[in-house]
């Protein structure tokens, strides 16, 4: 375990810039979001950014290629790969789980080379939440946020930030920013893991009933009539989607530009009326349907498609940031009896 | 995909000049969808027409760019070209390189460069081209004329003559207007009454026209063409057909003191009544208001001594409908109120009258029999001043109007002279602003007033009228001229009240959808050059309704009206113009933003029920443009914020393919 | 050595109506007037018809400036769609303003069926102004820009 | 007031007067109440009402007044100016509503409270001018002006402009100071202004929030939504899109816009959006005299009118700065 005082934090990010893009926290007007580091900026101390961090693998709009268009000739031209490596400072341990997830989908077969591109030029370095808010639940889905994961994992105490590796990369990474980082014992952390659980413990949201979102009760749960109440006041926005870290849903379009066409792929919704449209038309005409979707994807679709795993990581973003307050957790509450 | 042929023209040396033609046409043909572009001396010759007759045929084309001078020049030709080749007409885009481009650009190349993205621009646009079918709808050969005054009876009378027939609705009793209240005409000076009357026996006989007295209108719907309007018929509590106007009721009628509109109120009239001696229809009306049997159910005296049986006390407001292919408005005018007018003591003192009180003072059939005579005392009036532009051209518009109300002048040196004329020992006095006499001879007869018959013209306004203790009013005024104030002790002072449209207008305009200026004037299709035409197709104007005017210029709007609505119903079907707006009915919001916008009042609205996209179904509220009043402008297109409304000919997507096509 | 520095011409959208300006445009040509190549026409049938998106897309694909010309007031072939225009085209400018886009690359004038000579007039007026910011930087659309 | 509200909700569904109930359910945690529709005396005791039932509920009507029957709607003074251009526009029928217009004295914005550094709300309760907030941290005492809504801060109107009967106090027009920060970027400069924004709006993630929030933004389709507008899109792929998207969406509802501020409410990026809007009605406040959206159901709105002697756009020019 390495170890830096959190007052010469500035000579670690120089250091760490020094032979990558360093991202991380930083506050604006409202909130905090990641951004690129650069002297002088300051790493916010916030739980947690606005936007998660899968934009850094998954980018809200991606270039997949592009069209040259002459008269009636066309060409196929395809894009610069992103080939810059880069190091994501400061992720919480739900969005550190939530690249596992992504992973899940973007790295299957067949695997998505946009994503993978991105993924290995990329090294996570975690810090341990140390005030964890109202809103935080990922103690639900088995994260620790005391063991908060990624390439290196970071805790934080009155005045020093220790550092561990937990994987190659991340020792490399380490290595490389040797010079300004001291040794450090390996129990070095634990107090600060002690405080945090004892503060985890007294969360309010514990112990989500999560028994009832099995594949076995897939239909139950589909043809629950809770959908329409819950759904109810659901504005059909896209913000809980945007600043979810495990949404993945995208679509691909194609931009006119004048003298080309530019492919694209940008996030979609399942919250928006268009979600899913194709030729024939709309498979789910209503928000009902297209809300249901939502939460039976996350809670019931995807576990099943992988080992049980649920799509959510409990960051409390959409919590915090529904403009109407509904959100993941009250579907559990509201859901989780639905097989009595 | 589209197949498009681009033909450019060389216009001889007008656009080959300095525009490389064949290099256009080559860089055109390499455009996607265009699968021949060519080039010519002059397309629009015969010889050029016949080319891209050809091309459609041989190239199967499903659309045409013309290269060519402005759309304005020669759309039409090409449009009616495409169309003898099988090709939808709106099929058709002009890029203008001649006007746009040749014209103004010296440079071969600069030129050249312009002319074919001019030319994609077109291609562009013509890619989202749909063929458009003019519609067709039929016209209902009837017309409507509101208001039965000497506008109204003059396209009335027009209109029948041309063996149309016409229906008058006049809210009075009888027809005739505020011409039958007045003695004597500028500057001819003939009896109004003889030269009106003939015209209002004439409509009341003529078997097209069909005159419903005492009527308003109700409710009209449809379009041009196709009106259909409500009439109602107001309870006159005598009918019609049995009354022969004998006039033995009103003389036996015991109640004989009520107001009499017709002279303004300076006599009185009986409870039934005809509101003067040539009344067309001329048939008595009961007053319920004032009428001792409608309020106390004690009398019944008129149906007494009715030889015709015609009194009917139970007699209800009936409603006609009928359909009309056009409606002319001619609601006439009305003096404004003087209430606010205090200065010039109109409530204080009966002396002080306005010109239209004057009228009936020296009218035969008036109150005071012709002679002029002075309503507070009935003695003779020595001194009288005429006081010019009372609450006309005011500004700030905290009282009266801002406008001209250009016949006081003329009426004004009429009274004066007549005046001075009838009794030479009469000392008359004029006020102005300024005298406005542009007219056929008028300013001839103003001069007459002042060089001949001596009337004192003042340039300058009177500040106040007092009346004073010995019965006379004291006139305070300045004389600009002289630059002194004056003081004239008057018998009577006579006010030119402005005028203003009748009250009825406004409820109508709403009814008709025709818009209005601030002052409540019906607005014309276009100031100069429609002006008998509302912007409302179908809707025609005649006379004060539209803006002051005196009886000449009337009538001739009159007739002119009446030419336009021959003109239309002379027609069996009109043809629309097929580039007007139309609604998505699954976007539209029915916020009724649209139909704000639309100076034609071609939208509609009517609730409709849908399968909405969550498979329910719900009424939903949406607009409907009717193709045949629309015209195409495109107000309503913006302001519709869901984009439901668009345009034919000129959609979101095709200006916007122009855009791209433009800035790349 | 001197490096040749391709000189900036502006392309500028202007959108006329079909009744006064575009006439007014065609008579600028008959004439003779001359004016810019970069100002190239877009018939629509009254200024009423603009559409805040277009002016918007214009200048995404690549003008540089957009000028609206209709009827003078009072004198709209529709009576009224002009006074739409105007109410409607202040109000775009003025939020185009607030975001700190230049004042200078947006304008409505009114020309008339024989102003021949005052569409030249503006269009070269207009295209100098524009000249003068340059590029337009702050509404583009980088995806839109020639490679 | 709660009480209040929920006992007359009580009597007017027991009456038959209405059968449902357009209101606020209480959430998880203090602060996190849902609109919710209530058709009975049983589910209101779900019914929440305080510092925190902040959403306009006036929107939920377009669909609500096209259900069976009648609904009771408890509304807020900025909501019922939504309802009444809702009226205005034919979008929802006021027949069908029974608007129980409720007093209100601004609400609490737990995002300012956030950004007092405390975390880990587990309570919040009102005591006299202050909150007293129950956290994983210990408790702390807060003063309710500190934590007042940004909206409420500048509040224009506390006045019921429509209602069947009014529970609570009904207030009076303000004369707020909701320009000053309009005016503030006004008298920038344009490079000022254009870097503001620019930062602003480039946090922007197209969530939409601002727009299917916003009472005046109704459309059955919006334009932004419809791939056959040709300028339909769902995520700012170029920072064009987000100034066409905003520029356009303010654009939409100038003269329309009622100046709620649910738009800046709801944004998760907290963006000033109402700046925007709200720059359209001081414009049209100071050009074409004033008027506020929702004042009343008959009047024509600034964009389908016109004078004869209106200003013309050059106006922008004369009285810019610089």
């Amino acid at each position: 375990m390495k170890q830096i005082k959190l007052d010469s934090i500035q000579s670690l990010f120089k250091a760490l810039s020094a032979t990558r893009t360093l991202y991380l926290p930083v506050d604006t007007p409202a909130g905090a979001d990641f951004k690129k580091y650069e002297d002088g900026v300051l790493w916010s101390g916030a739980l947690n950014t606005n936007r998660s961090a899968k934009d850094f693998f998954f980018p809200q709009t991606e270039n997949m290629m592009d069209f040259k268009v002459e008269g009636k000739t066309i060409e196929i031209i395809e894009p610069i790969r992103p080939d810059e490596d880069f190091v994501v400072f400061g992720v919480r341990a739900c969005d550190a789980r939530s690249f596992e997830l992504l992973d899940k989908v973007f790295l299957c077969d067949p695997v998505d080379t946009y994503y993978k591109n991105r993924r290995e030029h990329g090294v996570i370095v975690t810090v341990c939440c140390n005030k964890p808010a109202e809103t935080c639940f990922c103690t639900n889905f088995g994260i620790d946020p005391t063991a908060p994961g990624g390439d290196v994992a970071c805790w934080q105490d009155a005045d020093t930030l220790y550092l561990q590796a937990n994987t190659e990369a991340g020792e490399a990474l380490l290595q490389s920013a040797a010079d300004v980082l001291a040794e450090a014992d390996d129990s070095a952390a634990d107090g600060v893991k002690e405080t945090v659980k004892a503060i985890m413990a007294k969360l309010p949201i514990q112990n989500l009933d999560l028994s009832a979102f099995t594949e076995d009760n897939l239909l139950n749960l589909f043809g629950s009539e809770q959908w329409k109440k819950l759904s109810e006041a659901c504005l059909g926005c896209g913000t809980c989607t945007f600043v979810c870290p495990t949404c993945q849903c995208y679509d691909i379009k194609d931009f006119d530009t004048g003298h080309g066409i530019q492919r694209f792929r940008c996030w979609d919704s399942c919250m928006y009326s268009e979600f899913t449209r194709c030729a024939h038309g709309n498979p789910r005409l209503s928000q009902v349907e297209r809300f249901r979707q939502r939460f039976m994807h996350k809670l019931v679709y995807f576990p099943a498609n992988n080992n049980g795993d649920f799509s959510c990581v409990g960051c409390g973003r959409c919590l915090a940031k529904c403009p109407i307050s509904m959100n993941i957790v009250k579907v559990i509450k509201a859901l989780g009896g639905a097989n009595e | 995909m589209q197949r498009i042929g681009v033909f450019v023209c060389w216009c001889g040396s007008n656009i080959a000049g300095t525009v490389d033609v064949h290099k256009v046409a080559e860089a055109l043909k390499s455009e996607p969808g265009v699968v021949i572009a060519t080039q010519y001396q002059y397309m629009c010759s015969e010889a050029g027409q016949t080319l891209i007759k050809d091309a459609i045929r041989d190239h199967k084309l499903t659309g045409i760019v013309v290269c060519s001078c402005s759309p304005r020049m020669h759309e039409a030709t090409f449009r009616k070209t495409a169309a003898a080749a099988g090709l939808n007409p709106y099929m058709v885009e002009i890029a203008n390189i001649r006007e746009q481009c040749s014209w103004i650009h010296k440079d071969m190349e600069v030129g050249t460069e312009k002319a074919i993205i001019l030319g994609r621009a077109a291609i562009a646009k013509v890619h989202l081209n749909a063929p458009l079918v003019a519609g067709e709808s039929p016209v209902v050969k009837r017309a409507l004329v509101i208001g039965g005054g000497i506008a109204g009876i003059q396209t009335a009378l027009d209109i029948a003559d041309a063996g149309f027939p016409v229906d008058i609705v006049e809210t009075k009793p009888t027809i005739g207007g505020k011409m039958a209240q007045i003695d004597k005409t500028f500057p001819t000076l003939d009896c109004a009454a003889c030269i009106l009357t003939p015209k209002m026996v004439d409509a009341a006989q003529h078997d097209k026209i069909n005159i419903y007295a005492y009527s308003e209108v109700a409710e009209v719907k449809g379009f041009v063409g196709n009106f259909s309007v409500k009439i109602k018929q107001k309870a006159r509590m005598v009918d019609p057909v049995k009354c022969t106007g004998c006039g033995l009721c009103v003389e036996k009628c015991p109640m004989k003191k009520v107001p009499n509109e017709f002279n303004l109120g300076m006599d009185k009239r009986s409870a039934i009544y005809i509101p003067f001696a040539q009344a067309v229809p001329k048939v008595a009306t009961i007053d319920p208001t004032a009428c001792l049997k409608m309020k106390t159910g004690k009398c019944g005296l008129c149906a007494t001594v009715c030889e015709a049986g015609a009194i009917d006390y139970t007699q209800q407001d009936s409603f006609i409908e009928e359909k009309y292919g056009a409606i002319v408005v001619a609601t006439g005018y009305n003096p404004i109120n003087l209430d606010q007018f205090d200065e010039f003591a109109y409530n204080q003192s009966p002396d002080v009258v306005t010109s239209l009180e004057f009228e009936r003072l020296t009218n035969a059939a008036g109150p005071t029999a012709g002679t002029l005579l002075r309503p507070s005392d009935g003695k003779h009036p020595h001194t009288l001043v005429f006081v010019q532009c009372v609450g006309s051209r005011c500004d700030g518009a905290e009282k009266g109007k801002s406008y001209c109300s250009k016949i006081c002048c003329m009426y004004t040196a009429k009274h004066a002279m007549l005046c001075r004329e009838k009794y030479p020992d009469t000392e008359v006095y004029v006020f102005y602003i300024d005298v406005r006499t542009p007219g056929k001879n008028f300013d001839e007869f103003y001069r007459r007033a002042v060089e001949e018959y001596g009337v004192k013209y003042i340039k300058g306004m009177v500040g106040k009228v007092a009346p004073q203790a010995d019965g006379s009013l004291l006139v305070q005024a300045s004389d600009l001229i002289e630059g002194e104030q004056l003081k004239i002790k008057a018998d009577m002072v006579v006010l030119a009240a402005a005028i203003e449209p009748d009250q009825s207008a406004r409820p109508l305009a709403t009814m008709l959808t025709a818009s209005m200026d601030t002052n409540d004037f019906f607005t014309e299709a276009h100031p100069k050059l429609r002006p008998v035409e509302s912007p409302t197709a179908g809707v025609f104007l005649s006379g004060c309704c539209q803006g002051p005017k005196d009886i000449p210029e009337t009538v001739s709007q009159a007739s002119g009206a009446a030419a336009k609505v021959i003109g239309l119903l002379v027609k069996d079907s009109l043809t629309c113009n097929p580039c007007v707006a139309h609604s998505d009915e699954l976007m539209c919001n029915g916020c009724s933003a649209c139909e704000k916008v639309c100076p034609y009042g071609a939208i509609t609205y009517q609730d409709k029920e849908f399968r909405m996209p969550d498979r329910t179904t719900a009424i939903r509220r949406v607009a409907s443009v009717n193709p045949a009043v629309c015209q195409g402008c495109g107000a309503c297109t913006v302001a519709c914020p869901s984009g439901a409304m668009d345009l034919n000919g000129f959609s979101n997507s095709q200006i916007m393919a122009e855009v791209d096509a433009i800035c790349k | 050595m001197q490096v040749e520095k391709k000189e900036f011409k502006p392309t500028i959208v202007a959108f006329c109506c079909n009744w006064c300006s575009y006439a007014g445009a065609d008579l600028s040509g008959t004439n003779r007037l001359n004016y810019p190549a970069n100002v190239k026409i877009i018939r629509v049938p009254c200024s009423c018809r603009v559409n805040p998106m277009f002016v918007l897309r214009a200048f995404q694909r690549g003008a540089d400036g957009v000028i609206i010309c209709g009827c003078h007031p009072g004198d709209c072939h529709y009576t009224t769609g002009n006074y739409y225009a105007r109410r409607r085209m202040t109000l775009l400018f003025s939020m185009l303003d607030f975001l700190g886009i230049e004042r200078d690359r947006t304008r409505l004038e009114w020309v008339s069926a024989a102003e021949g000579a005052k569409f030249a007039k503006t269009m070269n007026e207009f295209v100098e102004a524009v000249t003068k910011l340059g590029e337009n930087k702050r509404l583009e659309d980088l995806r839109c820009k020639k490679q | 007031m709660q009480e209040a509200m929920m006992r007359r909700a009580k009597e007017l569904l027991a009456d038959g007067t209405v059968n449902r109930v357009l209101g606020w359910q209480k959430g998880e945690f203090a602060y996190d109440h849902t609109p919710a529709v209530f058709d009975s005396a049983d589910q209101l005791e779900q019914f929440v009402y305080d510092d925190f039932t902040a959403a306009n509920l006036s929107k939920y009507l377009v669909k609500e007044t096209k259900q069976e029957g009648k609904i009771l709607a408890f509304l807020k003074p900025c909501d019922t100016y939504s309802l009444n251009q809702l009226t205005k526009e034919h979008r929802v029928n006021r027949d069908k509503v029974y608007v129980v217009g409720i007093g209100c004295e601004g609400k609490a914005d737990v995002e300012k409270i956030k950004a007092l550094g405390i975390d880990g709300i587990l309570g919040i309760k009102a005591e006299g001018d202050n909150f007293v907030v129950e956290t994983l941290y210990g408790n702390q005492t807060v003063a309710k002006t500190d934590v007042l809504a940004e909206r409420c801060v500048v509040c224009k109107s506390r006045k019921l402009m429509t209602y069947d009967e009014i529970l609570g106090e009904d207030g009076e027009v303000i004369n707020s100071n909701r320009f000053d920060m309009v005016e503030k970027l006004e008298n920038m400069t344009a490079d000022e202004r254009f870097a503001f924004w620019q930062n602003e709006l480039s946090r922007c993630i197209r969530c939409n929030a601002c727009r299917n929030v916003c009472p005046a933004c109704t459309c059955e389709k919006c334009v932004f939504d419809n791939v056959n507008s040709g300028i339909a899109n769902t995520a700012a792929a170029d920072s064009f899109e987000e100034k066409m998207f905003h520029v356009i969406r303010a654009f939409h509802v100038a003269g329309r816009c009622t100046d709620c501020g649910e738009c800046s409410r709801v944004c998760p990026q907290g963006i000033p959006l109402h700046l925007l809007n709200r720059k359209f009605i001081k414009d049209i406040n100071e050009l074409y005299g004033e008027y506020q959206a929702g004042e009343d159901t008959d009047s024509k709105g600034p964009l389908t009118n016109f004078t004869y002697d209106d200003c013309e756009p050059s106006i922008v020019h004369e009285r810019g700065v610089e």
